[in-house]
């Protein structure tokens, strides 16, 4: 099954990602996908060494929620800043101290602040450990920090394991 | 096999082309290059002689039937074609395998895809594939000439890029436009519906005639031919050898298109422009040849010379002109071609002298001589050799056309020129000088340089000798060229010329 | 040589023996000198010997003819004739040749191994054996011209001397250049005859004449007749030609090559003679000739100088025999013919002697001979007799007839006395320089500082000068008996009709021609006694060397040439560029315009709001990038803008595979601009200047107006096409719904086997142009601001991991769906590769090289294979080439699953465009980490 | 529609003509994109031009001409090869003379 | 197609447009680089992601060729990648802001490998 | 009702790929160029799956997909060459 199945996870994303764009017409494609979803996922083994272990789904899916609405709610936010006058903004550089040691899991943690409108993930000091977010109105940096790191940070840090 | 035979000179070349980026070992290499190269002059040999009994053998990729899948057609001319093609690869090959093939990487796959270029745009019934092969011959080309490095190779190697990349352009304009107006792409549909009403003729005028200029670009037709010096200088000899039939396929291609669709429907949009342009270019070339400072650099102004001469014929439409286009254009490329390659051979023997055309140690090989002097025989027109009954056939043949006064003067002058220009230079090559008594070592002579050297030299009294086989082949050749009206039923079937009209979307 | 024998077998095996064994002395010359002149003279003797059983034959009027067919449809076949005038050729080329042979293995020095000299002597040989017996005048061009050839090779025989060199080379280029001009008369000739075979053209006498090309088909004759023959004005090259070893001058300079000129005047005087402009363009040349070059001839001080020039005059006296016109002065024409050779070749062999002896020919130095070599100067006493025409030599017979043919010549009615003084004169200027060759060089004194101290020569090199001036006091004394027949038959074979009455002998009785003999005599003799005034005159005259005016002319063409090429050729792309757009506009503005125009107009497609902002878009971005394309980077950001707008225009123009294509190929693109442009140096480019400027300016209105006026004229055209085959066909034929693609892997598949190929030479082609090179890499930007530390920012090299196995997945997925939905192997394949690349550009070369699997050229190969592998794999069900196969397949549980051959030939493309571009761009990217290398360990 | 067509075609030429006509070889690249552009939507406009209308077999759908686009394909695809080609080829110049420029010479 | 979901649709069209228009909005109209590089996230999420929503629904339910869930695929590309252009964007913009070294026309300038080398665009 | 919402949609898109236009040109800095090339990526799928709505038609859907998958490398490869210039390295 590990020979079979080096990566589970992206065995199952590579399934669901083919059973998506072919919208899963036929049993022969979906087999099909399964032979791709054992197959990629071996050949572009070398391409990615050590990747993070999922160790509970399920939390995984409340993470997924929580993200979800966010992007809803902060995209009314920002739009509102945008079209409002400018000078009301407070845009800062805000550097968030990362719990964080796995660089995979600091790009996830950067992507989801990237994704929510309002933040943008810059860098992340891997000397320090520390994310460089740039936020559109952020009249009180720490609450932000805060936020990332209770919001996103800490279930990232249960859902896998590194 | 006998059905497949249209097809063998394409895949030859390039399945030794895939079993040589397979195989990367040079000795590996070379074996199959040359074992190909062998087959493939067989092969075409066969072909040729298949050809002349005087059917066209129309060959339908995929099955699928002109106009509407791609063909190839044998015709006599498009057999000797690819022989000559081969008999060129063939050679330059034995003389690039003396060491030439080491100076770069993978000279042998592209070699072989070369030759597989080559004979695919003379086989093709189609104009797009046409491109397709001319993108295939010319890549391979550009490559080949760049093998062995050099700044001269790289910058001449750029103009001949971006000229013919502009060429390419051009040959798609006129493509598209020869769609848009005609709805086809194949040679003997489009020369069918040339002659039914319905489609606006100032455009295909227009298309057909962007098609010739492109033609004429890969010719050398004068505005167009400064990149032909440049290039063919700069190539090494076994690959400026091959280079030597390059030309010939813009020539056959204009010839063909001439001959098969715009003769019966256009005839006068090759005429008067296209000989004034060849006999300027056959001038520009005799002048260079004068100026040439090098003997590569006088063997690339021949070729260009023979160009033009034969750019001179399409636009006489005449049959019997075009049967002594084609023995001369045999003859000039095997002779042009031997010339890169003596050329390669006597700078070997001259030290730092090279090839440069000026006093410097004679070669010690006295074949070298002889083979300089049947050479430049033969190049120079004069007899016995084939070149002397090429121009024969050419200015016999030219005596009664309107523009033959003016043809034969500059043919004659350019033929003086050219005598003595290499009563010059092989004074200067061949000949001791005192002031150059210091004799350099010199280095040996491969024997693989000096049989395909010899070879190709041997041409010159070879077809004087079988003059009149040839001749009668070109005879043939020119005569199945100039009967249209067979090509096209050949190629579309008898029936098909009707029961396409219903087949619009 | 019994009755048997066929003689024109006989006559064949002559100029072929010839051919055929003139390699035969360089073969010899590993056995010695003497072997090669043996094998030399042992050829000519067998040309003799075959010829001999011919001869009688000739001499009694008959013409023996042979036929070998050659290349019959142009007239040109290996066709031969002997009769009486070939006859006297042959034995004068045979004859003659003999002697030289034997003359020259004395003569030249022993350190030359002589098979080269034999053999180009033999070349020489055969070629003019050709000439004389050749009854097709293309083949007589062709020996015409070996005999140009291989007289330039005798020339420079010494082909380390200066002078051998340029004197062969003036040599060819003139009678070579002279042959030219009789190949194009012999053309037309045979266009008016009907036929280049002689019998044919001497008959078609009256034909010839009235035709309208009779003129320039005479004067290109002559052209050839008189540069072979060294008539004036072309008559410079043959002093030069002295360079040449004495035997080749006595042979080729005297006897042979130089008479095949007035050979041609003879063989061809019953077809073109008999008219005004012959008479006057011959005469008239050979008078010309005859007096100029004797008057020169008198002042030249090298002895084969003043020899050559000599021979210069006779030949204009053999010309202007010919030229006049009538039967007898043709008759005497050949008499001196033969006299001519003898005499010439014989002192050129003396003069040969004189310089073999003394070192120098220089007559100012080369004095009182006759007591040194008394023998070799008595026989040079009498041949230069003979030369000045002295009564009782054979020169005296021909001039005699020469004179009297003169006078009796019925052209000038009312001057008559012209031609005599002329001769008279001509005869004067003979005497006085055959007097000059006399006494100058074996009397007058004492030599001058010679380099040897001459004594007579070797019995056998004065043996041939023994022979031949013996022939000439026998022809001299019994003209009747030694030559008549042979003069008869040649003759008679000149004119193609009866002889005229003529009587060869010594005495005439006291006539009009005596006393002009007797003038010349006493006034030649005078002449030179009064040479001194003369000489100092002559020393006045500024210098005039033929040999400066043609290595002036050759300077100055070659000058001209390389200034004119330089002016039309800079090397410059950008002219080529300007030089190609505006013959293709000029062209085809013209046959836009020359033809008919149609009147058919087609209704076109609505025009929408966002199809305008499509176009404002595009044009934005491609005037922008055209006017700001020193900003470099800005200008791809705005060629890919353009990129967009072009697929998006696809979209809506129902083309979503191109759409595709353009996309992913626009992503290549932008990385390929990205990674030269690290290297290109910026800011280099010049501002053109205000001519350039409009110059380009125009030519980019006039090609893009053309074109859009063009798209529009197009698109409102009536259109038909044969596309409706393709969308009928799709899915019954070729299996699939994306006629675009069905297109691609099977219609036309041939076309995409082509162009997988095209880009394979292009992974090739990385390999080969980026073998080894060195660039220097910036250590800043354009703004001089230094690059940034962190080679493989974080976010990009960890989500690049995740992205290649969905890349693949969704390239799987449109490699597969291409047959039915847009995409296929070339979109699949971009995608993979672009995955891949990225996987370069986000953790490096060193970190994703290992990675990477295999050899990139046995993918390429393996991508090909496929392609053409499932083309070939038709084959054996007896269809041609990439004939496809599909189906449909029906399974238990997973229902219909369709198959087409066309898809391995898609896998193949998908595997030759990843390979490719993953080639190309890996490529040009690890040109920099070779550079760091070199600079680590530098 | 067929207009605007046209227009992009005919300023494509024109400003690629233009770029091939400088004497460095990056706008000579540029030039030769903007050309292969127009070029393409040339040649695709030979099949006319039809909305809405895919070459994707359905029931009771219509077509436009798919030859065209096929032709188009190969050419966008074989000019990213020559693109590619003379990309290198121009590195390969200036790794050896040590410039970009397109001439053996210098146009005044 | 029921009423319903033709509104659902229409309005999730309209949506997407809408917060696509914001974005580019907010791209125009923000002061500075790093707040105009918060705009197309929302064109990315909200905005794309309501128009492919209303795809999956138009085409779920218009035609008979069962759900069309293809749409969400291309959602997860444009959230994998997304982060990486701002991440890659922002650092080049503060590169650019920050790591400036105003060097004058041909004085040189320290390379990566710490080796002096004049700039060569600044000295040819 | 979904004819006008797609019409109006049109026109807002439309105007965002405009203002995109107006980054583009106006910069100031390459990198404002860049994020616009981008955001009219990003917009312009937008304006694929749209069209794809209006003309009923998934044949559109695979060029969406490859934008979204693709589109974002060009951004990449330019602001890698801001940063380091050579982008392969
Ligand atoms: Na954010
Ligand atoms: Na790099």
């Amino acid at each position: 099954m590990r020979w079979l199945l080096p990566r589970p996870l992206l065995s199952a994303t590579v399934f669901l990602l083919w059973a998506v764009i072919t919208n899963a017409a036929s049993l022969a494609l979906l087999l099909l996908g399964g032979l791709l979803a054992i197959a990629v996922p071996r050949l572009t083994l070398p391409f990615w060494p050590d990747p993070p272990r999922l160790v509970r789904p399920w939390r995984a899916v409340r993470l997924f929620a929580v993200f979800a609405a966010d992007i809803v709610t902060a995209n009314w936010r920002v739009a509102r800043q945008v079209v409002g006058p400018l000078y009301r903004l407070s845009p800062a550089l805000i550097e968030v101290p990362l719990d964080l040691r796995d660089p995979f899991l600091a790009t996830l943690l950067g992507s989801i602040v990237s994704l929510t409108p309002g933040t943008v993930a810059i860098d992340v000091d891997r000397q320090r450990w520390v994310l460089l977010v740039h936020a559109l109105d952020a009249p009180d940096p720490q609450a932000l920090v805060r936020e990332i790191k209770d919001r996103y940070e800490l279930p990232l840090k249960e859902i896998f394991a590194c | 096999m006998n059905a497949h035979a249209p097809i063998l000179p394409l895949l030859i070349p390039f399945a030794a082309a895939l079993l040589q980026m397979a195989c990367s070992r040079l000795a590996c290499q070379r074996l199959i290059g040359l074992s190909a190269a062998t087959l493939l002059v067989l092969i075409t040999a066969w072909l040729t002689v298949l050809a002349d009994d005087g059917q066209l053998r129309v060959y339908a990729l995929g099955n699928w039937p002109a106009p509407f899948g791609i063909v190839l057609v044998v015709d006599r001319l498009a057999a000797a074609m690819t022989l000559l093609t081969a008999i060129l690869g063939f050679t330059s090959l034995l003389y690039a395998s003396s060491g030439f093939d080491e100076r770069g990487l993978h000279f042998h796959p592209l070699f072989q895809l070369q030759l597989f270029g080559l004979t695919g745009a003379f086989l093709t019934g189609d104009l797009f594939n046409l491109f397709v092969f001319f993108e295939v011959m010319l890549l391979a080309s550009y490559t080949l000439l760049a093998h062995g490095g050099g700044l001269a190779r790289t910058r001449a190697g750029i103009s001949y890029v971006v000229l013919n990349l502009v060429g390419s352009a051009l040959f798609l304009i006129a493509l598209g436009l020869l769609y848009g107006t005609l709805g086809t792409l194949n040679l003997a549909d489009l020369a069918h519906r040339l002659t039914l009403p319905g489609h606006d003729p100032a455009l295909a005028r227009l298309a057909c005639a962007l098609l010739i200029g492109v033609f004429a670009l890969k010719a050398g037709l004068l505005p167009l031919s400064f990149w032909l010096p440049h290039t063919y200088t700069a190539a090494g000899a076994p690959v400026a050898a091959l280079f030597a039939i390059m030309t010939k396929v813009g020539i056959v291609s204009i010839l063909r298109l001439q001959t098969i669709a715009l003769a019966p429907a256009m005839p006068d949009l090759l005429g008067h422009w296209l000989t004034t342009l060849a006999l300027a270019t056959v001038v520009f070339a005799a002048l260079g040849v004068v100026a040439a400072v090098r003997l590569r650099a006088l063997a690339a102004w021949l070729t260009l010379l023979s160009a033009g001469t034969l750019l001179v014929t399409p636009a006489q439409a005449n049959a019997q002109v075009d049967a002594a286009a084609i023995y001369y254009l045999v003859q000039s490329t095997l002779a042009g071609a031997a010339f890169f390659l003596l050329a390669g051979v006597i700078a070997g023997q001259r030290g730092r002298a090279a090839d440069q055309l000026m006093a410097g140690p004679p070669p010690q090989a006295t074949w070298l001589k002889v083979a300089f002097l049947v050479l430049a025989t033969t190049l120079a027109g004069l007899p016995p050799f084939s070149g002397f009954v090429g121009k024969l056939m050419l200015l016999t043949t030219l005596r009664e056309v309107s523009a033959g006064p003016a043809i034969w003067a500059v043919l004659l002058a350019a033929g003086f020129v050219v005598m003595i220009a290499l009563a010059r230079d092989g004074c200067y090559l061949v000949w001791k000088h005192r002031a150059t008594t210091r004799e350099e070592p010199a280095e040996a002579i491969a024997w693989q340089r000096a049989t395909a050297t010899l070879l190709l030299v041997a041409a010159g009294p070879l077809l004087a000798v079988v003059a009149r086989p040839l001749s009668d082949y070109a005879e043939r050749a020119a005569r199945q060229l100039h009967a249209p009206g067979t090509y096209v039923n050949a190629v579309l079937g008898p029936g098909r010329t009707n029961d396409r009209r219903e087949a619009t979307p | 040589m019994g009755p048997s024998l066929n003689p024109s077998l006989l006559l064949a095996a002559i100029p072929a023996t010839a051919f055929g064994a003139c390699l035969l002395p360089l073969l010899l010359q590993r056995f010695g000198r003497t072997a090669a002149a043996v094998g030399a003279a042992t050829v000519m003797a067998t040309c003799l010997a075959l010829l001999l059983p011919l001869a009688p034959a000739a001499l009694t009027d008959h013409t023996e003819l042979a036929r070998i067919s050659w290349l019959p449809a142009y007239g040109l076949d290996l066709s031969l004739r002997l009769d009486g005038l070939g006859l006297l050729f042959c034995l004068l080329i045979c004859g003659i040749g003999l002697l030289v042979v034997l003359y020259a293995a004395w003569y030249l020095p022993d350190s030359d191994r002589l098979g080269r000299f034999y053999s180009i002597l033999l070349l020489f040989m055969a070629a003019m054996l050709g000439i004389v017996l050749s009854e097709n005048l293309l083949l007589l061009l062709i020996f015409w011209e070996i005999t140009s050839l291989s007289s330039f090779l005798l020339v420079a025989y010494r082909s380390d001397k200066y002078e051998s060199r340029i004197g062969a080379r003036m040599a060819l280029a003139v009678t070579g250049g002279g042959g030219l001009a009789l190949l194009a008369g012999i053309l037309l000739l045979g266009h008016i005859a009907g036929s280049y075979e002689l019998s044919v053209i001497l008959a078609a006498s009256e034909r010839i004449h009235a035709h309208a090309l009779y003129a320039p088909a005479l004067i290109l004759i002559l052209l050839g007749a008189f540069t072979k023959s060294a008539q004036f004005p072309f008559h410079f090259w043959l002093p030069s030609a002295m360079a040449a070893p004495t035997p080749v001058s006595a042979y080729l300079h005297s006897a042979t090559m130089v008479k095949a000129g007035v050979f041609l005047l003879a063989r061809l005087y019953p077809a073109l003679g008999g008219s005004d402009l012959w008479f006057w363009l011959v005469s008239g040349t050979g008078a010309a000739t005859l007096v100029y070059a004797a008057a020169i001839a008198l002042f030249r001080n090298d002895i084969k100088g003043l020899l050559a020039y000599s021979t210069i005059s006779h030949l204009g006296l053999i010309t202007l025999l010919f030229g006049l016109d009538t039967p007898l002065s043709v008759v005497a024409g050949i008499f001196h013919i033969i006299n001519h050779a003898i005499f010439k070749a014989s002192l050129f062999m003396a003069a040969g002697v004189i310089d073999h002896e003394c070192g120098t020919r220089d007559m100012r130095r080369v004095n009182g001979m006759f007591r040194r070599m008394p023998i070799t100067a008595t026989l040079a006493i009498i041949a230069a007799g003979s030369m000045a025409g002295v009564p009782l030599l054979n020169g005296f017979l021909s001039k005699e007839m020469f004179f009297a043919e003169t006078v009796s010549y019925p052209q000038f009615e009312t001057l008559t006395w012209v031609l005599p003084l002329f001769a008279t004169i001509a005869g004067m200027l003979a005497v006085a320089y055959s007097s000059r060759f006399v006494h100058d060089v074996f009397f007058n004194g004492e030599p001058v500082d010679l380099p040897r101290q001459p004594h007579e020569p070797p019995r056998w090199m004065r043996a041939p000068i023994e022979l031949l001036v013996l022939l000439c006091l026998l022809v001299g004394l019994f003209p009747g008996w030694t030559v008549g027949p042979l003069l008869a038959a040649a003759a008679g074979a000149a004119l193609q009709a009866p002889l005229p009455e003529f009587t060869l002998a010594l005495w005439h009785g006291f006539n009009q021609p005596l006393l002009m003999s007797v003038l010349a005599l006493a006034g030649g003799v005078i002449l030179y006694a009064l040479r001194a005034p003369l000489f100092a005159w002559q020393a006045e005259l500024p210098p005039m060397h033929p040999r400066t005016a043609f290595e002036r002319f050759y300077r100055r063409l070659n000058t001209g040439a390389r200034w004119t090429l330089a002016a039309i050729d800079n090397g410059s792309l950008q002219r080529y560029n300007a030089l190609l757009l505006s013959f293709i506009v000029l062209l085809g503005g013209w046959a836009f315009f020359s033809g008919p125009a149609a009147t058919i107009r087609v209704a076109g497609q609505p025009i929408d709001e966002a199809s305008v902002g499509a176009l404002l878009t595009l044009l934005l971005g491609t005037v922008g990038a055209t006017l700001l394309y020193r900003q470099r980077l800005l200008a791809v950001i705005l060629v890919s803008v353009v990129g967009l707008v072009v697929a998006l225009t696809f979209i809506r123009l129902s083309a979503p595979d191109l759409a595709l294509t353009q996309f992913a190929v626009e992503t290549g693109t932008i990385i390929l601009m990205l990674l030269v442009l690290y290297y290109l140096p910026a800011g280099s480019a010049p501002r053109s200047s205000a001519p350039r400027l409009i110059r380009d300016l125009l030519l980019a209105l006039l090609a893009g107006g053309g074109l859009g006026l063009i798209t529009l004229k197009m698109l409102a055209a009536p259109f038909e096409t044969i596309s409706g085959f393709y969308l009928q066909e799709a899915i019954p034929g070729g299996g699939g719904a994306n006629v675009v693609n069905v297109i691609l892997v099977d219609f036309r598949g041939f076309d995409t086997l082509g162009e997988i190929t095209v880009l394979a030479m292009v992974a090739l082609a990385a390999h080969a142009l980026l073998d080894r090179l060195i660039l220097h890499a910036p250590p800043a930007d354009t703004d001089g601001r230094r690059w940034a530390t962190d080679a493989h920012p974080l976010f990009l090299s960890m989500l690049m991991r995740p992205l290649l196995p969905f890349s693949l997945t969704v390239s799987v997925y449109i490699l597969l769906r291409g047959h039915n939905l847009p995409g296929g192997g070339f979109v699949a394949g971009l995608i993979t590769s672009v995955a891949l690349v990225m996987q370069y550009l986000a953790n490096g070369i060193a970190s994703t090289q290992p990675r990477m699997p295999g050899r990139p050229t046995r993918f390429l190969a393996l991508g090909l294979l496929l392609a053409a592998g499932v083309g070939v794999a038709s084959w054996p069900f007896g269809r041609p080439f990439l004939t496809s196969a599909h189906g449909h397949i029906q399974l238990p549980l997973l229902g219909e699953i369709e198959l087409a051959s066309a898809m391995i030939f898609d896998l193949g493309v998908y595997i030759v465009v990843v390979t490719v571009v993953l080639t190309v761009l890996s490529g040009l990217g690890r040109l920099s980490l070779r550079l760091h290398r070199q600079q680590e360990t530098s | 529609m067929e207009a605007l067509l046209a227009i992009a075609v005919g300023v494509l030429t024109a400003c690629g003509v233009f770029l091939i006509l400088r004497a460095r070889t990056f706008p000579v690249l540029l030039g030769l994109t903007l050309l292969s552009y127009a070029v393409n939507l040339f040649l695709f406009a030979s099949g006319r031009l039809r909305l809405d209308a895919p070459p994707l077999i359905r029931a009771g759908a219509t077509y436009t001409d798919p030859l065209p686009q096929a032709l188009v394909l190969t050419a966008i695809v074989i000019g990213f090869g020559m693109t590619a080609y003379l990309a290198m080829l121009a590195l390969r110049g200036l790794a050896e003379s040590g410039a970009d420029h397109v001439d053996a010479r210098e146009e005044p | 197609m029921s009423t319903a979901t033709e509104s659902a649709v229409a309005v999730l069209i309209l949506l997407g447009a809408l917060f696509v228009l914001l974005g580019s909005i907010g791209l125009a109209r923000l002061p500075d680089f790093l707040t105009r590089l918060h705009g197309p996230t929302k064109a990315t999420t909200l905005g794309v992601g309501a128009m492919l929503l209303a795809s999956a629904i138009f085409f779920s339910s218009g035609t008979n060729e069962g759900i069309s869930l293809h749409e969400l695929a291309i959602l997860f590309f444009l959230f994998i990648t997304a982060p990486v252009t701002a991440h890659l964007l922002a650092k080049a913009a503060l590169h650019r802001q920050t790591g400036t070294q105003q060097s004058d026309s041909g004085t040189p300038v320290r390379g990566r490998d710490g080796e002096k080398l004049p700039h060569p665009d600044k000295t040819s | 009702m979904l004819n006008a919402a797609i019409e109006i949609a049109f026109v807002l898109i439309g105007t965002a790929l405009a203002l995109n236009l107006y980054r583009l040109l106006r910069g100031p800095d390459t990198t404002d160029r860049i994020l616009a090339l981008d955001t009219l990526g990003i917009n312009a799928i937008a304006l694929i799956v749209l069209f794809g709505i209006r003309t009923a038609s998934s044949a559109y859907f695979e060029v969406a997909l490859l934008l979204a998958l693709m589109g974002f490398i060009g951004t990449v490869a330019l602001c890698k060459f801001l940063l380091r210039g050579d982008i392969i390295e």
